[in-house]
């Protein structure tokens, strides 16, 4: 049992606990921000310096491998520059900002070792590790939106889990272990494959993580819950939630139920293509940007769902690839709507009327950000895209490719409306948008990411792909 | 007949659907919430269920756990019903509908 | 054979007593149904031979959930509203018999892999090994520690006044 | 290693968007002759390429090869042959000039140059790249700073023309993206010489093969634009600043031909040959749908742009005829096609920037007020109806040669014989609207309405020159372009 | 004579538009002159070249003086040569262009003063002889295609000329677009010649032909096209529509372009082509039959026609068609086998090209005439002229003299040309024969309707000259081409062009009038001229009773047979511009873009039907999520 396994983790949770004591002592709040982010940072060498190493620990219950690593320094990514964009925002927090900090970390950790456990339970207590934090962290402003964001999310996240559970019962019940390299040992060797009871754990367990990664039709939280959330917590809900169901959905569906794979692929590829479907033309008429990222989130899971439905070593480092891609995106987007909404306080699109002329530098940013979301070069979204469909189309999913790029088209509509308001807009006021200098870092960070991915997905794509090659049978 | 482990599965399944029309039907939250519990409930019965006609005790930890986050995931629950009482005055799941389309 | 008859009871008890808190538009009884339903879940656990588990189940869920809901209920009492059903009562029954029956179908229709004989050891120490020991759910643990830590803090953010 | 001289064409025009974008204050004398200044050098080095380009060897020349993505086998892999390098001179052309077309818009001029010059980079780079996926990014790249000029500086229905060209041409793009996807699954590379060196029509079965063909050429189908797929254009063409009707008609649209030629048909020669007849009947279809379209429009731009449906329905023929001439013609149609309805783009939109009207019945008998502008219209205009001495003749009479001799289809004397005809409605729509703008007893209401001035002379006039040169001695291009259509054609006949 | 002097002929006049286009007129607008100078100069210099190749040409073995390619452009198989040719034929003709061009530029000074647009009339003329003297030399069709629709192209400038006056703009368009329609059947035999052949190169055409290599359908559906380019060019029926309308150009371009040189390119291609065409039966036949219709056809709206310029015009299609005729008839004497081959395609050339050349004399002094008169006048309305015989003697009396070569009468210059037509036609096609004796009539009768109502007679008011002092003789820069023109309109026919051409056809001064053919086409011209007397001379009778007796078949010709009606209301606009034009803007608009936009309105119907799922209910939400996992369960069972 070698500790240092779990040094990332263990930073992490000490930091979060670091910041909760800290609290108590310090007067400048602002300090709090920033030691989480050296927590951060911290954690993001401890994971750099694992780099390279495969190996398991806690009788096989903890993997760290290139795989969970590459999550872990997603995770870890999101966090930090989430933590940087809500230094202004979180004065709404009032005297809960080192809650708010200890939340998001207490989240991450949960999210790494979503990616990093092998085993049932583990993963289990880890999602709801994840989940527990962040159905706080949606009802953090305390007021009617967000609480009630912050319940549906509870309610119908506490539903899932016990479906999730129901279906790992059924797998357990099955197999016996809840080790995930016995599980598929045993479904491929007891003649277990094909018995009910197994499809309907699958069932079960789709429905579960599709909660998780907001597929249809287990999404319908996503868009409220967006909506009601504080905003950096809703960007962190759409990069990093959804990153860690993929990771587990990997995990499990890859690694424990490969065996599986006929049953499970095929779902994945209905789903995906409805998933897309809907979140794109739901997203058409949405008024409210949040609430139309929301929907875009839902279509762009779809996208990723290609990979799932794929199964083979180029789909998943597709899947990791595209999540880098669509983390820096959507935190891009997102970060330059917190700026935004900070100055106007409103998150209707029509608000953003003529926004180039009062924040240029946001305008563009968002601009930008949301063309990688529909796909046009030269930004990491379009790589993103292409490698996914590649994958998806090498594992003979070529109708689901075109479903896709159809979908992408449809998205073009809206995302270029947004583009439209802000550039061809009369500006609803003279007044310029200013914004705190971390936001500007943060999004100064994402749009150079987006804009380096997309020019060159090299520096991350070879990095997705050993990682990929590390975990599939 | 003699009681087996379908038995219990099934009771399982009979208490996970009554769990599950409870959360579909119910509009106090406090009774969402319950009849969540009744569903995880369940769940443990299957686990131990397997556990028992297996012959792993891997089933038992496994509920241990369940019951471990319940009961946080009840905490936090409640609070969130007591914070949205105090703003709407209600937690009648029905009227929470700031947000839709 | 009394160990058939005690399931049989329970399993009447707990399903009757679990339908009553989906019923019944009273919250308290509801509540106190609740309770009962979960009292006889740990004489279920206890014909399974999982007297630990049994145990617990009496400590965690009559004893902690229990009193929180009853807390919670107390809190915010809408005595007028009381525990009505909604309008997708229907929706509702449909879709859990579907899913019921689905659910018994597969279940009745899996060869389970089943080892008759009943276990004679108490369970106790056999979880506590399961859990502590070198290659045992250590992580979990770990884990659920922090899943705590979350709970708290969250808790304690959203019931606190601004 | 030699000078890389297409990543400089190609990029010089960004590096102008940036300083543009990145000038401080707004003096738009400033950022006019920075855009003027990097779209003429790049013009000045594609003109340089092509003196240098050898015009007696098969394949691409000014090869800049890398690996760029390796998880699938992705290059950055330019170079021109003589199928690219008119189009890439007639770009970085029409590109200058659309700077100078440009000089008088006064609104947002940052923004506009710097979208005008990112324009310009994605146009030249799809005619310049060799792999399929880089293709691919510049096809598309163009598509943003093409929505932005479009809807910020247009006029009438400009936010549903922009968002219209957009939404179609993804489309396209879309299925050519599951094609090219496809075709990398197949052949493991997406290399265009390689590619094309395969012989992949005997490798992959017909069905495979006429799957890839048709997903990959949807989207050249929308961008030529073939008939049904051509309602984006009157309306972009129409709804789009002047320069950039300019460019979207002189270049934009030969990236759909360019595409057929050297993906499509390189690639898939015996596939085209099988569905050639289909794309004979479209070409027929369109040059006559879209000459009968022409000739009821009343808008001076949408008169244009009808037109140009019509036109590239001699490229499809062209291409589709699948002879070495025919090709060849349709390439020299494309290059011609480019000049001409530039220029008459350019002159509706100097008529229009003086006149502020461009409903044709609401003008008339200009030519007294503005002589320059009515001659060079004039020129323009028979150009387009195709009179012998101007590119017009040369590049459609090449085509119609070619077609008219091919043996691919059966029946294509029918087909050519039934094109031709859209001559004959060229004459009659050019015609109508001359008389209708120009001639006729001048109006009081536009008395005082000044002609072209030193500047807008200056880029008419090239226009017209470059029109005279190549009606008059075309072999400056078809030399080089056939050197570009031979091996595909060696292909298909071997 | 060197090659260079040879494509000097038509080079000179392109330079002398480029001198006016880039120099003169940018620059010295002030000083128009020099454009007419230039113009004339450079005319003169063909003239003189021309003539010296003639010369050059009559001495030259086989009267081919030179015939030289050069290679223009080639790709694949396609080789395209440009190149000319001076034989005889082209010797003939470049005579011709340059010595009318040359007059009527001379006349043009006089013409043309003060007018704003005096500089750019004399470019547009250069260009035009240039186009024609190139058309002339041209060895290769495609290379005589690039000239064909040059001069196409002057004429559209020119009968647009004074573009602020709609009609004109209007009738230059429809010129345009009427010829454009026989051009594109031209074009379409190029191509198909060239794809059957192999070649653009006319001398080896003709060889092919002959030698039968080409033939059949191949060669009839080549010639038929070809013809229907002459067709265009040359206003026969049925496009014939266009020409009298071009009559809204300035005078001496009627003379010139659509009277002496333009119009008569479509003969001078058939003669060029002659062995080719003639060598298709068919072909040949349909030459004949449309030349003979086209003959009478033209000449009945020219009885009644009341536009001096327009019956000149009329009679100008009429004797195209004569022309076309006298092809024709040799070549069906050819295609029966009456006339061996060496002969046939010399007669065949020699017949139309003689009458080319004497109309192309007589036709430009009449048109030049008419301006002469309508620059005293200020009109071309013959209803308000007359008695101008005292006033303008010169005019008078040349233009009798032109009125009197074209009637045909012995022995002016029309006499001859017209009587070898005639004697061909009579030989080998003998219903187109008395088609065109009738023609003979017809044509005395309105020339001569023509003379009467204008010179003769009292002045029936008009308006005042178009120069505002009255009426009065032309100044003698007009005067004098007339009279060089008359002179010619006198002697033309003397000269021994048929032999020239090769043919064998000895018509002596006064042997001529032992054949009976004469006596019946001079009885046939003289009788015409006499009821032009009855009617307009001595008014014996009433022009108005004639016409109204006639009533229905008056309408008809004073309509042109509706044929205008027919093609621009009926079918131009009723039929396309109103029907299928509309049938197919409705279907764009609504069909094709329609779907376009329903697709994008379904697509965005569809999501505000989804959002309306989203009821902000978690119940709703969570009941989907069980729908969701049954559906799935179902969809795996109908999976497996």
């Amino acid at each position: 049992m070698d500790l240092y396994l779990l040094s990332p983790e263990i930073s992490l949770l000490a930091t979060a606990l670091a910041v909760i004591l800290l609290d108590l002592f310090v007067k400048e709040k602002w300090i709090l921000g920033w030691v989480s982010v050296t927590g951060v940072i911290v954690s993001a060498i401890f994971a750099l310096s694992l780099w390279g190493r495969v190996e398991t620990s806690f009788g096989g219950a903890l993997a760290v491998d290139q795989f969970s690593i590459f999550f872990s320094l997603l995770f870890l990514g999101i966090a930090a520059l989430i933590l940087i964009s809500s230094t202004e925002y979180s004065r709404k927090f009032a005297a809960f900002r080192a809650e708010y900090y200890a939340l998001v970390l207490l989240a991450t950790t949960g999210m790494m070792l979503l990616a990093s456990t092998r085993e049932l339970i583990s993963i289990f207590v880890a999602l709801e590790l994840t989940g527990i934090s962040l159905y706080v962290l949606a009802g953090f402003l305390k007021d009617a939106k967000s609480s009630e964001a912050g319940l549906k999310y509870l309610l119908l996240g506490a539903v899932a889990s016990a479906v999730l559970l129901y279906g790992m019962a059924l797998v357990y019940g099955l197999t016996g272990t809840t080790y995930l390299d016995e599980i598929a040992a045993a479904i491929s060797s007891q003649g277990i494959l094909g018995s009910p009871a197994l499809l309907m754990g699958i069932v079960l367990l789709v429905a579960g993580f599709g909660f998780k990664i907001a597929a249809v039709p287990f999404q319908m939280w996503v868009p409220d819950v967006y909506e009601g959330a504080p905003t950096p917590v809703t960007a962190y809900l759409s990069v990093a939630s959804k990153a860690a169901g993929f990771a587990v959905i990997l995990r499990i569906f890859y690694e424990a139920l490969g065996p599986a794979s006929l049953d499970w692929g095929m779902i994945f590829a209905v789903l995906a293509a409805i998933t897309m479907t809907i979140g794109n033309i739901v997203a058409l008429t949405q008024k409210n940007i949040k609430r139309m990222l929301a929907y875009s989130s839902i279509a762009q899971a779809g996208y990723i769902m290609i990979g799932l439905a794929a199964f083979t070593a180029e789909a998943s480092s597709a899947i990791m690839f595209f999540l880098a891609c669509y983390a820096l995106t959507n935190l891009g987007a997102f970060i330059a709507i917190i700026a935004i909404s900070n100055k106007i306080n409103s998150d209707e699109i029509a608000d953003y009327s003529g926004m180039v002329r009062r924040a240029p530098l946001f305008a563009l940013a968002l601009a930008l950000c949301l063309i990688s979301l529909t796909g046009i070069p030269p930004t990491a979204g379009f790589m993103a895209k292409i490698y996914i469909f590649s994958a998806g189309v090498n594992a003979d999913l070529l109708w689901l490719v075109i479903i896709a790029v159809i979908n992408s088209v449809i998205s073009a509509y809206y995302y270029l409306r947004v583009v439209r308001v802000m550039f061809l807009g009369e500006p609803l006021s003279e007044e310029r948008v200013h914004a705190s200098s971390g936001l500007r870092i943060a999004l100064a960070i994402t749009c150079l990411g987006v804009l380096l991915l997309g020019i060159y997905p090299w520096i991350l794509m070879k990095y997705s792909e050993i990682a990929a090659i590390t975990f599939l049978p | 007949m003699a009681v087996g482990l379908e038995h219990f599965l099934v009771l399982s399944a009979v208490l996970f659907a009554i769990g599950l029309y409870g959360v579909l039907a119910k509009r106090n939250a406090v009774v969402i919430l319950m009849s969540i519990e009744i569903m995880l409930t369940a769940v443990n019965i299957a686990m131990v269920a397997f556990s028992r006609y297996g012959q792993f005790i891997t089933g038992q930890v496994f509920v241990i756990f369940i019951m471990v986050v319940a009961a946080a995931e009840v905490a936090v629950g409640l609070a969130l019903i007591i914070a949205i009482y105090r703003s709407k005055k209600t937690v009648d799941s029905e009227k929470f509908d700031l947000m839709k389309w | 054979m009394g160990m058939d008859i005690a399931f049989w009871i329970l399993a009447v008890v707990s399903v009757a007593s679990a339908l009553a808190v989906v019923l019944t538009r009273d919250l308290f009884r509801a509540a106190l149904f609740l309770v009962l339903c979960f009292f006889t879940v740990a004489g279920i656990y206890a014909t399974l031979s999982a007297d630990f588990l049994a145990g617990a189940q009496v400590l965690i869920y009559v004893g902690a959930i229990g009193v929180f809901i009853i807390f919670a209920i107390m809190l915010t009492r809408d005595s007028r509203q009381g525990s009505p059903s909604g309008r997708l009562r229907l929706p509702a029954l449909f879709i859990g018999f579907l899913f019921l029956a689905t659910m018994i179908f597969a279940l009745v229709n899996t060869d389970w892999n089943v080892v008759a004989e009943v276990p004679t050891e108490s369970t106790t120490s056999a979880i506590a090994h399961a859990i502590f020991s070198e290659d045992g759910f250590v992580l979990a643990f770990e884990i659920a520690a922090a899943l705590m830590l979350a709970a708290i803090i969250g808790a304690i953010v959203l019931v606190r006044d601004k | 290693m030699e000078f890389p001289y297409l990543s400089a064409i190609i990029f010089l025009p960004v590096i102008g968007a940036i300083i543009i974008a990145l000038l401080p204050g707004a003096n738009p004398r400033r950022i006019k002759l920075t855009a003027a200044l990097f779209t003429a050098v790049s013009f000045a080095l594609s003109l340089a390429l092509f003196a240098m380009f050898d015009r007696s060897i098969d394949g691409p020349q000014f090869v800049e090869q890398f690996s760029w993505i390796p998880a699938f086998n992705v290059q950055y892999f330019l170079g021109v042959d003589g199928l690219s390098l008119p189009l890439v001179l007639l770009t970085t052309f029409i590109g200058f000039l659309a700077v100078l077309i440009s000089w008088k818009v006064d609104l947002r001029i940052k923004e506009y140059f710097a979208w005008l010059l990112l324009l310009e980079m994605g146009i030249l780079g799809v005619f310049c790249s060799l792999d399929l996926i880089l293709f691919f990014i510049f096809w598309e790249v163009e598509l943003i700073p093409m929505y932005m000029l479009i809807s910020i500086w247009g006029t009438g229905r400009k936010e549903y023309s922009a968002i219209k060209f957009v939404l179609y041409t993804l489309f396209g793009s879309a299925f050519m993206l599951a094609g090219i996807l496809l075709l990398y699954l197949q052949a493991g590379t997406f290399d265009m010489i390689v590619l094309a060196g395969m012989g992949l029509d005997s490798i992959l079965s017909s069905m495979m093969a006429g799957g890839i063909f048709f997903l990959i050429i949807v989207a050249y189908a929308i961008k030529l634009p073939i008939v049904p797929f051509h309602t984006w254009l009157p309306d972009a063409h129409t709804d789009a600043p002047t320069a950039v009707s300019v460019v979207l008609a002189g270049v934009l649209l030969k990236m759909g031909g360019y595409g057929m030629i050297r993906v499509s048909v390189s690639i898939f020669p015996e596939t085209a040959e099988r569905y050639a007849l289909l794309f004979v009947v479209i070409a027929v279809i369109g040059v006559i749908y879209g000459a009968a379209l022409t000739l009821r429009q009343t808008d001076l731009k949408k008169l244009i742009a009808y037109s140009s449906v019509s036109h590239m329905g001699f490229v499809l023929l062209g291409i589709f005829a699948l002879s070495e001439v025919s090709m060849t013609g349709a390439v020299l149609q494309m290059v011609s096609h480019g000049v001409i309805t530039g220029l008459l783009f350019a002159m509706v939109g100097l008529v229009y920037y003086k006149t502020h009207e461009r409903s044709i019945p609401r003008l008339g008998g200009l030519v007294r007020q503005m002589p320059v502008i009515a001659v060079v219209f004039s020129i323009a205009g028979f150009a387009a109806l195709g009179l012998p001495g101007t590119s017009g003749f040369a590049a459609e009479a090449i085509t119609f040669v070619g077609s008219y001799g091919s043996t691919i289809v059966s029946g294509i004397e029918i087909y050519t014989i039934l094109a031709i005809t859209g001559v004959v409605f060229s004459a009659g729509y050019i015609l109508w609207m001359l008389r209708r703008v120009f001639y006729g007893p001048p109006w009081d209401e536009y008395n005082g309405v000044p002609d072209a001035d030193r500047l807008e002379k200056v880029y008419i006039f090239a226009f017209v020159a470059v029109i005279m040169l190549i009606g008059l001695y075309p072999v400056i291009f078809t030399n080089v372009i056939k050197m570009g259509i031979q091996p595909i054609v060696g292909m298909i006949n071997g | 004579m060197p090659n260079i002097a040879v494509w000097a002929i038509f080079l000179l006049p392109f330079l002398s538009f480029l001198i006016i286009g880039l120099i003169l007129r940018p620059f010295f607008n002030n000083r128009p002159m020099l454009s007419a100078y230039t113009t004339i100069i450079a005319i003169a210099g063909s003239l003189i070249l021309s003539i010296w190749a003639l010369i050059a040409v009559n001495g030259a073995e086989n009267h081919v003086l030179t015939d030289v390619s050069y290679q223009w452009l080639s790709i694949g198989d396609l080789v395209i040569n440009i190149g000319i040719t001076m034989d005889s034929l082209a010797a003939i003709m470049v005579v011709t262009v340059s010595t009318i061009s040359l007059l009527v530029q001379i006349y043009s000074i006089g013409y043309m003063k003060g007018d704003g647009g005096f500089a750019r009339y004399f470019a547009f003329m250069s260009l035009f002889t240039g186009s024609m003297l190139g058309l002339v030399m041209a060895n290769n069709l495609l290379f005589l295609f690039l000239f064909w629709e040059g001069v196409g192209l002057c004429s559209y400038l020119l009968i647009g000329f004074w573009f602020h006056k709609p009609s004109a703009a209007r009738a230059a368009m429809k010129a345009f677009l009427v010829t454009r329609i026989g051009d594109f059947g031209f074009l379409v035999a190029v191509i198909f010649l060239y794809v059957k052949t192999g070649t653009f190169d006319i001398g080896e055409l003709h060889e092919l032909a002959l030698a039968g290599v080409l033939g059949g359908t191949t060669l009839t559906l080549a010639a038929i096209g070809i013809f229907s380019g002459a067709v265009g060019k040359s206003g026969q029926f049925p496009l014939h529509t266009w020409l009298p309308d071009a009559m809204e150009g300035p005078t001496p371009v009627s003379a010139l372009i659509h009277a002496a040189t333009m119009v008569t390119a479509g003969v001078y291609l058939i003669a060029r082509m002659f062995p080719m065409i003639a060598s298709s039966e068919t072909a040949i036949t349909v030459v004949a039959i449309i030349g003979g219709f086209t003959a009478i056809f033209a000449a009945s709206m020219g009885l009644v026609a009341t536009d001096i310029k327009r019956v000149l015009a009329f009679s100008t299609i009429s004797q195209l068609g004569y022309m076309m005729l006298g092809m024709g008839a040799v070549g069906m004497g050819y295609a029966s086998g009456a006339i061996d081959e060496h002969h046939a395609m010399a007669l065949g050339v020699a017949v139309a090209i003689f009458h080319l050349f004497t109309h192309a004399f007589f036709k430009a002094l009449l048109f030049l005439g008419s301006g002469s008169v309508s620059h005293a006048t200020g009109t071309f309305d013959m209803r308000k002229m007359g008695g101008l015989r005292k006033i303008q003697p010169w005019t008078y009396a040349t233009f009798l003299i032109g009125s009197l070569s074209l009637a045909g009468i012995w022995p002016l210059a029309g006499f001859w040309s017209k009587e070898g037509i005639l004697h061909e036609a009579n030989a080998y096609a003998p219903v187109l024969f008395w088609l065109a004796m009738i023609t003979v009539f017809m044509t005395a009768f309105y020339m001569f309707r023509a003379v009467f109502l204008t010179f003769h007679g009292e002045y029936r008011g008009g308006e005042e000259g178009s120069h505002g002092h009255g009426l009065h003789e032309s100044p003698k820069i007009i005067i004098i081409p007339l009279v060089i023109l008359a002179v010619f309109a006198v002697i033309a026919g003397w000269l021994p062009v048929g032999d020239f051409l090769g043919a064998d056809v000895h018509f002596s001064f006064f042997g001529a009038l032992t054949s009976w053919l004469a006596w019946v086409s001079l009885i046939f011209g003289f009788a015409g001229i006499l009821l032009a007397y009855a009617i307009y001379g001595r008014k014996l009778l009433s022009a108005e009773s004639i016409g109204k007796s006639l009533g229905p078949i008056y309408t008809l010709l004073i309509r042109k047979y509706f044929i205008d009606e027919l093609y621009e209301r009926i079918f131009l606009m009723r039929f396309l511009v109103d029907g299928v034009f509309v049938v197919l803007g409705w279907i764009d608009a609504h069909i094709v873009d329609g779907a376009v936009n329903g697709v994008a309105m379904v697509t965005m119907t569809g999501g505000k039907v989804m959002r309306r799922l989203e009821t902000g209910q978690l119940q709703v939400y969570g009941l989907a999520i069980f729908v969701g996992i049954l559906a799935i369960v179902a969809f795996l069972f109908m999976f497996n």
